[in-house]
């Protein structure tokens, strides 16, 4: 299945693009999503731990099953205010 | 400032502007004794570019006779980030992650606290030492749950709400 | 209505107003970074049987650089007292000791805090229901302590400070 | 020696007084003096214990001792805000 995956904040910078598409596998996991992008980015491997992770609006954790059509935001710890 | 084509996004009078909710135990425990157990909360919430306007926003809200307090915050660029003195600071949001989250953030103040209104601004983009960067209103009853859920929405909105700083010097 | 006649008390740019303030070690553990161990504190009190005109108080503090939070407090008058229905709650103020008991409180709120400014207005008189009778504006480094600054002026106001209302049916 | 006592508040209507003048031995404490203003106006006995004493603008407990020429301000809680 194939993940459309946006980038916010530095990690844009980081991965040099603002979204990547990633094939994987039925029944992938956050998980295992964050570990094909480290490979394909190193350079967002040290942030991993605080990477936040948005499928559409809403905040999921790292076992989040994906599924065909899933927008998947991945950002650093947010500045607001 | 790369960012600073940003959509404008106003979500005012919007999805979030008004609503009944159904109070709550914890949220009765705190309420006045002419509390009727639902009321309208009036919601606003707006992402803008444009310079944050404290005295046209103070003319546009009407309290009702019940409420006691109202606590204004105003979240101010500063010119030291880090340690790193700066001129400005911009801001990039994830738009309608931001209106979800601040949906969520307003559901839950409605659950926790008797407040009658709350509004806020968040500006984006590019905003300059000594400017404004955020306005919030909470008007409810009595002054211990008007600070408390105003605290309480500033403390989230920098926990979950998907907006970034990039300092520029 | 018989305290109608109190005289008008303005302490702007009186007494109160500008000082120095050498913090104390509990201060300090909340400085900014670039904090130099004594500051100026604005302080301006106003008890008035005018009307709280909030615009115009926006229009006359600027803040500096190093200020990120401002936090204003409106305290209105309710429709219920004590359980009971009222149009209006007139105030009467020891007037000479308000002000000196205030001047104690900001003393201490400068060596609590590391503010920058205070501004309190307090109407004496009548002030009818949905009429603002307090307004406070504290404006510090950071948010945290804007808002436990300002909390505990307004705990003090109501624990020391000689005003007392009388409501009107 | 002569305290001159102000009434703030309800007590101005319990005394029916805004001011009274009371006269007391040389060494007297504030508890004297409230002992005698409660002989007086027995109608603020019962605020006895809630009753605040100021001499001149600070707040004073009820051992301190009084020296001619004290403006004493008695007044119920304070309800300011």
């Amino acid at each position: 299945m194939k993940i459309a995956v946006h980038f916010y904040s530095y990690y844009k910078d980081l991965s040099g693009s603002a979204e990547t598409t990633e094939t994987l596998p039925p029944g992938s996991t956050i998980a295992d999503l964050l570990k094909q992008l480290m490979a394909r980015f190193p350079e967002l491997g040290a942030m991993q731990n605080s990477t936040l992770v948005a499928v559409g609006v809403d905040y999921q954790g790292r076992g989040y099953l994906l599924k065909e059509g899933d927008e998947v935001s991945l950002f650093p710890p947010v500045q607001g205010g | 400032m790369k960012y600073r084509s940003s959509r404008r996004c106003k979500a005012d009078d919007g999805i979030h502007d008004l609503r009944f909710a159904i109070y709550d135990l914890r949220a009765n425990a705190l309420l006045a004794p002419s509390f009727t157990g639902h009321v309208v909360v009036k919601r606003q919430l707006t992402i803008t570019l444009e310079p944050i306007d404290e005295a046209a926003l103070l003319t546009k809200r009407k309290i009702s006779d019940d409420m006691g307090a109202v606590v204004r915050f105003l979240g101010v660029v500063r010119r030291t980030e880090e340690e790193r003195t700066i001129k400005a600071i911009e801001y990039e949001a994830f738009h309608r992650m931001v209106e979800h989250q601040f949906k969520l953030l307003f559901d839950e103040m409605e659950k926790s606290w008797p407040i009658e209104s709350v509004r806020l601004v968040h500006r984006i983009g590019v905003v300059r030492v000594n400017e404004p960067s955020l306005w919030v209103e909470v008007v409810a009853p009595h002054r211990g749950e008007a600070f408390a859920a105003c605290q309480w929405l500033i403390d989230e909105l920098k926990r979950v709400v998907p907006i970034w700083k990039k300092p520029f010097a």
